[in-house]
């Protein structure tokens, strides 16, 4: 029997959450993103914050809603489009961003988790991503040295979750938000449906509640989609 | 000349059966259109999905079935979801066949720009660095010349790099053309295509052999 | 739609398997092991073998069945006990051991498989694991470097399979399998039971079958308990 | 002084609600028999389970469901099962809270020797190494000395290592004893059990304070 993890929605979700932190934030694009925790972050108007998330969000959604007011001092990111607000702020110098390969960052959030300090990758050999750090050949071929990354807070997005805070992401919502959850000193899991403890099929969970320090069921989820694609089944050709 | 959908095309002829795909935003998304009905080859998104299928109907989409370019996708029978990390396992482990991407600049010694214009709003790699650096098969998707008119296969890149050394063939609407020892080597021309404009459009170190067949477009 | 990966049986799976190669083979102990093709491969006759697995089997089952024909010239594993003909072999010198921590050698047939050639992990520092080993300090504290593993094949077991390769693990027998599959230059996949490509449902699958080369559906699996453990009904004081 | 079962007994009681456990082979297996009704512990084996529950009924045994000792299992309800490596990323990224195992010797620099005894058959360190390379808070549980009236507690390991620096507590038959600054702190006494009888069974720096409670064991 796991202690039961849960916590009265949002707001006690964030206790403790403070100016200056390191936060991260799970989500590709819109698609899996923590937005029940990321608006309560809005209404504590915390300051200084540094996010570790593939994106950043849009105008008026997602971490978006935090650049609108300011609350984000530097970004950790593997792309930013998207995104007006950000880029005013980012020009005018206002807003740090640390660019960094999709692929090292998922694995540099990972190795957070892991207890892995660090580890050599082939991703931004040769290119401004290396400046400054180490390079080494393994089997003729160059690799630079990337550290973990770990944060204060960690905050991710699931479609189910149990009391004990295993976890079940649902299709692509999956994204960064496995590593996520293992690299915060506090997780806090929001999810679509919340369940007792012993009900998830043990071998169908995708974050072991081990990683999960608070989790809560979510309310009013938007769900925003960002591109819209779609066929026609009157002007479909083939289908 | 080719256009964006007949580089597309061209490219298609490169994928075999068996093979796992990876391609990037634009022209190299069109690639998908093209795979002769029946050939058995899994596309994968690098936010986390192998099979992925053709967009929804409409109607039938769902924000949390998405692409790396964040379009609404669907899963064809036999996907699977996986997180970033895992993702990315499979493209630095090199267990993608074929990765197709787009280019801002490509170099004759392989190397490859496609990320950051300096005085521009720099948007970020995403996973760009990732995939170059580990692919054993990248083909570029791209225009021979820039809106200027300017050559993109260059001597060397400009811009910032996203890789260094990694391409080995480049689809243009001019020419497929094999990159090895320090030069672009003109494969085939684009149908009405001469080598003359090939050669006048690129900046770079070409190689033209005795005979230059035209692509077989259908 | 991904090309099917069925062979038709162990002997078909093991085709190009040869002596003097690296193999990886799945499982903890006896559990989660690729019987069918320990089998096929003590049939092959193959000789000279590295085994990368962290167990050696009993003397009559698993590796053992290898040990006995002396077809392994080397075992990279955690822990080798329970097998008297290793122990012999061993001492006597026909067998070259290369123990590793367990969680070291996970990580690096991970690393293997997801193109990251070294890592640091604090796992062995001031061993003799350590031995010729670089250690340099994160945060004040050692680790040391370790490189990641690779197979020439790789035999990994799973509960269900489909015709694409992916696949499914139950209960613990999953433990060593996921990372092997990714490790393995060619992995082979031998299942309880194997499904159409569709059939399982994408948010369940552990192994993508992008790992996966070949697949087959086992046959008279025994699946030997080790150490059975049990609590009597009428014994039990208190349940 | 304390058997086997006294001594998880005394190691259930460092044990608080909501931590998640790793129980080494032998005595530390038994401290799950002494958690307090009620209280929320949740044990993890490292071959990939969190939630193992008690040993099957008999003829309820499943090949698939085993523990780090290789012995049939249950999973409690909330169980959950995951590969070796998220395993051990949950062992070194401190994610758990307790690590219990045994040693053949500790040394009062906090050193730990329980995997290879020169000259004999070397059966490997399993899980051990990265156990106690990562834990923050190890308990050793082990008699006082061996079966040849040996002190197992000294002042440096005579056998090979399984980690430097890192054990904080040991229980052994005799006594509860904490370590820093070099040495072992004597923090509590087994029933029946003299501050005399422990010095002598102690080889290494053994720090006494006025002080020393008797275990309260029921």
């Amino acid at each position: 029997m796991a202690i039961s993890k849960v916590v009265n929605g949002s707001i006690a979700a964030c206790d403790g959450v403070k100016s200056g932190m390191t936060l991260m934030l799970g989500g590709f694009g819109l698609c899996g993103i923590p937005e029940c925790s990321i608006g309560e972050l809005v209404r504590l108007g915390i300051k200084d914050l540094t996010c570790i998330s593939n994106n950043a969000g849009v105008d008026d959604f997602g971490l978006g809603l935090l650049l609108q007011q300011r609350q984000i001092r530097k970004m950790i990111s593997s792309y930013v489009g998207e995104n007006d607000e950000f880029e005013r702020q980012m020009l005018s110098g206002e807003l740090e961003v640390d660019l960094i390969p999709q692929g090292s960052l998922a694995e540099r959030c990972r190795a957070g988790g892991a207890g892995i300090p660090a580890f050599y990758t082939p991703a931004g050999f040769g290119t401004e991503v290396a400046a400054g750090k180490e390079v080494r050949e393994f089997e003729g071929k160059p690799h630079i040295l990337e550290s973990a990354l770990t944060a204060d807070f960690a905050f991710v997005k699931a479609w189910k979750g149990d009391t004990a805070g295993n976890l079940i992401y649902k299709a692509t919502a999956r994204n960064f938000n496995p590593m996520m959850a293992m690299a915060g000193r506090i997780t806090i899991a929001e999810v679509e449906e919340l369940v007792p403890e012993g009900t998830l099929n043990p071998n169908e969970i995708h974050t072991p509640g081990i990683f999960v320090q608070r989790i809560f069921q979510g309310e009013r989820y938007e769900k925003r989609i960002e591109q819209r694609t779609v066929r026609n089944r009157e002007t479909a050709s083939n289908a | 000349m080719l256009d964006k959908n007949g580089i597309a095309k061209r490219i298609a002829q490169e994928v075999r059966a068996g093979w796992y795909v990876n391609l990037g935003i634009g022209i190299p998304t069109l690639v998908a259109n093209f795979i002769p009905e029946g050939m058995e080859v899994e596309f994968q998104s690098e936010n986390g999905i192998l099979g992925m299928g053709p967009f929804p109907w409409e109607g039938e989409e769902d924000a949390d079935l998405i692409n790396a370019g964040k379009q609404t996708i669907t899963a064809m029978p036999g996907a699977v979801y996986f997180d970033s990390a895992t993702s990315f396992a499979m493209i630095r482990g090199q267990h993608v066949q074929l990765t197709v991407l787009g280019a801002m600049e490509v170099a004759q010694n392989g190397d490859i720009a496609n990320w950051k214009i300096p005085g521009k709003m720099v948007k970020g790699m995403g996973g760009a660095m990732d995939l170059v650096a580990s692919a054993e098969n990248i083909i570029v998707a791209m225009m021979h010349t820039n809106r200027a008119g300017e050559s993109k296969m260059l001597p060397s890149c400009s811009l910032p790099l996203t890789g260094v050394g990694c391409v080995r063939r480049v689809v243009t609407n001019l020419a497929v053309l094999d990159i090895r020892e320090g030069a672009f080597h003109l494969v085939e021309r684009a149908p009405g295509v001469s080598v003359e404009e090939i050669a006048a459009a690129t900046a770079g170190k070409l190689v033209i052999p005795d005979a230059v067949p035209e692509m077989r477009i259908n």
